[in-house]
């Protein structure tokens, strides 16, 4: 295991976010995080970046205790994330935010034409044409701005990649680029941590599974163990949007 | 005092006079715009300028770098003369020799006196704040005051330091500072106060400004306090506060010939070539307002000329 | 899963709950103040003495919850200090110089001063410009205004006189009077100040316009697509900095029966100082009127206090700013302790 | 048609956003829109809306000539829309948000009590429970936030009900809530146009299907005229996510 | 598809490009502003008269390019007005009443420049206190110290002398000398503003510190998420603005060869006004240094204009406020017209 958390919990000032949650990734595996809205999800992947401190349990990176005391520390021990809301600096231009906190340099200066050049064509390759890299960031649609933020995670390869519900503003095509790139960097030996509600995406590249209900861990399964049918009724609903299909249709 | 005449019954418009010729002055000050004391000598100046059909410019900041912009920018105007008061004389010893060296005569007033000849001016008219401060404190001490709270209404501001200066000189060390904002009336009001309900000994009170000296009566009301109050400069409403005896004296520096004088001087200078003073600064005061001459020189306080 | 009560609140104390509030941090910043000095000086905690610091307090906080509730909805007003000194001006010289009644001279003065916090609104509103520039702009052309129109006038820089106008005893005894109070005399300011402050808390706590100030400072653009007059509400606000500086000019006018052309500036800061140290972020959105009426308290005591105790006068300041210091990091402090996490 | 619009066209700066797209939705149908990131759904629906105004093009309502000045504009014609990306107040609590511009009143006061309740009603009715209504915005999960402007909008049911990725942050249950919502406003006679890029969610309750591409319209179709596989194809990609299902198995 | 040109976007014009910059409306203002006044006074566009208001706006230019990169990174600075005088102060008071040199003095002055500004810096990172407040507090203590210790050493609010120091020559020459050109002499400052802005430029445009300015102001919260050293960034910012007011209290101390104890007072709000002017945001993440160098321009220009103009001092304030007014209002109808929306 590269990363793993035992029984780590969570308190908001009075709001219980996290309680009693176990789990680990380890090299050239995906751990996906399910579980509805609110259940803590986002909560537990701030607190294996360094954004969050974990207020009970424990934090291990390679076997061995750690705290971050900054996203810094995360970064520097090898985990890059993708946050769900806080991925972007909305007045900067596009290049400028690929890079941050990277920045390629040539001598003493920021290498300005590198960073325009690699921005656009990283984009390029996750089939996300922008059409310019300086418009700021926060003129681009919902989705643009996510495939930015794994764009430049996946460029910066890491040893774990965290990402937080990466697919979901993402058109079918995107969301397919973005499903191989986390195959991708899984092959080339990195950990992978995918937060997302679908579990058609989860499924398919997914090697455990780790289910979360307000809060609480509703279990780790290694893939072996469960079915995609298990998975998806696990993930409350399932089948349901069959029914609801038929439920819809006008009386 | 030197009683109720003054320049506002201006000289006749002399035919005797060489033509001035419509010169331009600039008369630049370390008073802050709006500031009751400066304003006279503004009046002052503009009131012979108009007298004499010059063109006077006032212009007034306490800042001893805007300041010296100020004369670098009248010299490069060329005008035919400038007026400055020299608070800080270190600083603007530059700009005024500019002005020197541009052949442009200058007269200084109010504070620096010490320096004028120095820097090659005609002459200088008024005296130093201290001498003021002095004139003040001797009043007082007659008064019977022992302790006395000087109030500062503009932290770091050279004059009214020497102001208190002067009275620290006469009455030694029992002179205490107090720092107020003048900006704010309800505030000075609550800090005399406040100092003369913590310290029982004050049975003077000093305020350099004609509205402090309204605040500090309401002050010295509110506490209680027996203590005695003079003010620097005049107002209508001081004016009355030396009638009702709640303000023992104030201060009057006559500074509208501060303005008025200079103005005088240079156009004569520039028609004439005439001198005043001969080497020696020209006094305008300190002349006291008191119950005495409170009456007539309430008139004149109210349209802006004392 | 029951619905009455959800596993995941951990029991929290009511006190704890409590400073949560923006403006308990403020009080706790207070009271470390207030019994700084008290127990240094008697007679800053006799009752004469809290009469004498809480008068300043009273004029600086109607000012301050006015200035609150317009930073709340995400704008500065530079000018209301400026507008305290017009509004006085124009009851004084309307009064002595031109025979109104003093009654009549303040109802000008309040159309002028909410027609200047009306075109301050309009020109933030319409130009979309910062209100710091506009504002510092229309700070600019009053101080202009107030100087030059004396001067034009009177020919001095301050107007004075008005004890002798018409209706100035009822006007006086309402705006600027005093109460006695267990034999000490309290100003009636003070009362003109809690009365502001409840409206304001009123407004902002229970009125619809109080969850719009909220919104167009919190997200201007996600308040206006759910219909909010954003527009107007930040009108609204600009005018009621106004009235306050109308408010406070007029009793000051009163008190001192003479007004200086220069008044009021710099005060402008002051304001936003006291509703900061109160607990309003600068970035709109959040705050409380009780807490910028405490920040004006903690101001006015720090800067009174410091005369009590009898410091050297050149250091004022020194002591002045690290007490802030003090008061407002205790104020973090609590808040700190209260919630672990606010942004 | 209670919308309508006609070759509308908006341009931000340089940037040409949408271009000649016309589409409508009539009472008691649902309009969806559909189409990759960037395409400008969010744009279309901001003119909708009045948050943006058109540069060519007309907008009708009731089939007159419009153009909304404001958000209010829109609202007051019974348009009520549930943003992507501005949505809440972030630091206004979930019960100040959920009432925002339709306060409640009481006498002159604004009624917080009725407040309080009816936001904790229709939230716990959409099977949101937040903990704490009194908690603000800006502290919930994306998806619970998502779920308190869409209990919002509907509680203040207009004539057209406009929803922008309303179920993309959401878990399949919460999904499954916000569709048979749909259905029942549908089924009230309202219009709703529904943006998604899950044609799986799209086609149950869509009556008419507009696909944009690059800020132009592709076309719009009656569901009589398209097959839910036709729909997934256009949709670019469909069938795609089987096959990469297969491809992303471990080689 | 092709791969160079994007259909979705349409062909603009280079200028209109240009102006998307945020600099490019202030230069817009500073025109207006130039041939408002030129065309009026001969004087004012003469070389005599362009050195004349060139001189206040290089020092005010100096502060102003410093506060602007803090401003970029979301912080304020009120105590930079006073730090230019504690500077000065230090300068003045060690070469004349200590015998030190004036380097040595300028160096012991930089130190406790940079010392202050470093104190800033790790008080708002470490308290997270809003930075208007902790510099407010930095801001009265500093005015205390420079008062109370000016008082103590020398017995007056002013210490002078400076011209008969050590090494005053040579200090003078490089940074309060003058410089000839065809025959009109303009002040060094202006070549160390020009230097301060060109390095403040290429810092933030081309350097990775300039990217993490942006993004600490833009959204402090992201930019450590991804790594961005948040505090050091805001603390090297504080230690750049105590830097640059080092650099003119020493210009000013060795131009004037005198301080005053409340030199510096009130200039913090000019800074940041001129800041503003020049396309700064007040809520951080956006600005440009050349915009507030040109902003100091436009405010120099202003203050100077009027008096070459001769208007009525009394209202001077009013027409200042007018110009700035405009000046701003033509800078935002010109990036209005270059792009219509933006955020
Ligand atoms: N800073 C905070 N302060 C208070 N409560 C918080 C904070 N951050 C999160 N919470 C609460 O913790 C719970 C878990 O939030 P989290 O963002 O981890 O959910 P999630 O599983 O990511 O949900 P979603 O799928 O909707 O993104 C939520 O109910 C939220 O309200
Ligand atoms: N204010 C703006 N300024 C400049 N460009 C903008 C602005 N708003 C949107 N755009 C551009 O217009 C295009 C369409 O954006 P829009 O938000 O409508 O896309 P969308 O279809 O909603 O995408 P998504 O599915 O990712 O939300 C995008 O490429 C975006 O960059
Ligand atoms: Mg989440
Ligand atoms: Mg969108």
């Amino acid at each position: 295991m590269i990363l793993e958390t035992r029984d780590i919990g969570k308190t908001f000032g009075s709001v219980l976010a996290l309680r009693d949650v176990s789990m680990g990734v380890a090299a050239g595996q995906v751990t996906c995080v399910l579980g509805d809205n609110g259940a803590g999800k986002s909560t537990l992947i701030k607190i294996l970046a360094g954004v969050h401190q974990h207020d009970t349990g424990t934090l291990l990176v390679d076997g061995a205790e750690v705290r971050f005391s900054s996203p810094r520390d995360a970064l520097d021990r090898g985990i890059a994330t993708v946050y769900q809301d806080l991925a972007m600096i909305p007045l900067m231009s596009v290049w400028r935010n690929f890079f941050l906190g990277s920045e390629p340099t040539k001598g003493l200066a920021f290498d300005v034409a590198t960073a325009r050049r690699v921005a656009r064509e990283e984009l390029k390759a996750m089939g996300i044409d922008i059409r310019d890299v300086d418009q700021p960031v926060g003129t681009l649609s919902g989705g643009e701005r996510q495939s930015v933020a794994i764009a430049r995670a996946v460029h910066f390869g890491a040893r774990v990649l965290i990402l937080d519900e990466p697919t979901s503003a993402l058109g079918v095509k995107q969301a397919g680029v973005v499903l191989r790139y986390v195959a991708r960097a899984r092959d080339r030996g990195l950990g992978v941590v995918f937060i997302t509600h679908n579990p058609h995406h989860a499924y398919p590249v997914g090697d455990r599974f780790l289910l979360l209900n307000r809060g609480t861990s509703m279990g780790e399964y290694a893939k072996a163990d469960i079915t995609p049918q298990a998975l998806t009724s696990l993930m409350a609903g399932g089948a349901e949007l069959e029914e609801l299909a038929h439920e819809l249709k006008r009386q | 005092s030197s009683g109720g005449q003054t320049a506002q019954s201006a000289p006749p418009a002399s035919s005797a006079a060489p033509q001035a010729g419509g010169g331009r002055f600039a008369v630049i000050t370390h008073g802050a715009p709006g500031d009751s004391f400066w304003d006279v000598v503004k009046n002052g100046a503009e009131a012979a300028g108009k007298q004499y059909g010059v063109r006077v410019t006032y212009q007034g900041d306490g800042d001893p770098a805007k300041q010296s912009q100020l004369i670098d920018q009248a010299v490069s105007e060329k005008v035919d003369g400038i007026v400055v008061s020299m608070a800080n004389p270190d600083a603007l010893k530059e700009a005024i020799g500019k002005a020197v060296t541009a052949k442009i005569p200058v007269v200084t007033i109010n504070s620096g006196a010490d320096s004028s000849k120095a820097f090659g001016a005609l002459t200088h008219v008024g005296q130093s704040e201290d001498v003021a401060g002095r004139g003040a404190g001797e009043q007082l001490k007659a008064a019977g005051v022992t302790k006395l709270l000087c109030v500062i209404h503009e932290a770091g501001n050279v004059g009214l330091d020497q102001r208190c200066k002067g009275a620290e000189e006469i009455l030694g060390g029992t002179v205490e500072r107090l720092q107020v904002d003048v900006s704010n009336l309800a505030d000075v009001t609550s800090k005399v106060t406040a100092k003369l309900q913590s310290d029982q000994q004050v049975n003077g009170v000093l305020s350099l400004n004609p509205a402090i000296a309204i605040a500090a009566r309401d002050a010295i009301k509110d506490s209680g306090s027996q203590a005695k109050l003079a003010t620097f400069d005049l107002s209508a409403d001081v004016v009355d506060a030396i009638k009702a005896d709640e303000v023992l004296f104030a201060v009057d520096q006559q500074q509208y010939l501060q303005g008025y004088l200079p103005i005088t001087f240079l156009t004569l200078y520039k028609a004439n070539l005439n001198t005043v003073g001969g080497g020696l600064p020209v006094n305008t005061g300190p002349g006291f307002v008191t119950e005495d001459n409170a009456e007539q020189v309430a008139k004149l306080a109210e349209a802006g000329t004392r | 899963m029951t619905v009455t009560a959800d596993e995941r609140i951990a029991r929290v104390g009511l006190a704890r709950r409590l400073l949560i509030r923006p403006e308990l941090g403020a009080v706790v910043g207070m009271v470390v103040v207030f019994v700084f000095f008290a127990v240094q000086s008697p007679v800053f905690r006799s009752p004469a003495g809290i009469a004498n610091w809480l008068d300043p307090a009273a004029t600086l906080g109607i000012m301050a919850v006015a200035v609150a509730l317009l930073m709340i909805g995400g704008e500065f007003d530079l000018s209301a200090g400026v507008l305290t000194g017009t509004s006085g001006l124009i009851l004084v010289t309307l009064a002595t110089r031109f025979g109104f009644d003093v009654w009549l001279a303040m109802l000008v003065g309040l159309v002028v001063a909410l027609a200047v916090g009306f075109a301050n609104g309009l020109v933030v509103t319409r130009t979309k410009l910062p209100s710091f520039i506009v504002t510092l702009g229309t700070f600019l052309m009053l101080q202009g205004v107030n100087l030059g129109v004396t001067k034009a006038i009177t020919g001095t820089v301050q107007v004075s006189g008005l004890r002798r106008a018409d209706g100035f005893e009822g006007a006086n005894a309402i705006f600027a009077g005093t109460i006695q109070l267990g034999g000490t005399s309290f100003r009636v300011a003070i009362v003109w100040w809690i009365l502001v402050t409840a409206a304001a808390t009123w407004v902002l706590m229970r009125s619809k316009a109080g969850n719009w100030i909220f919104a167009v400072g919190g997200n201007e653009q996600a308040a206006r697509a759910v219909g909010v007059p954003a527009a107007r509400t930040k009108i609204a606000l600009f005018m009621t900095t106004a009235f306050a500086a109308w408010l406070v000019g007029s009793i000051l006018a009163l008190r001192y029966t003479s007004v200086q052309a220069n008044i009021g500036i710099g005060q402008e800061f002051i304001y936003i100082i006291a509703a900061v140290i109160g607990g309003c972020l600068l970035t709109g959105g959040y705050g409380s009127a009780i807490g910028a009426a405490i920040g004006a308290v903690i101001f006015g005591m720090a800067d009174k206090g410091i005369v009590f105790l009898g410091w050297d006068a050149d250091w004022f300041t020194f002591f002045l700013g690290g007490m802030l210091l003090l008061a407002t990091l205790a104020n973090r402090l609590v808040r700190r302790y209260a919630e672990e996490v606010r942004h």
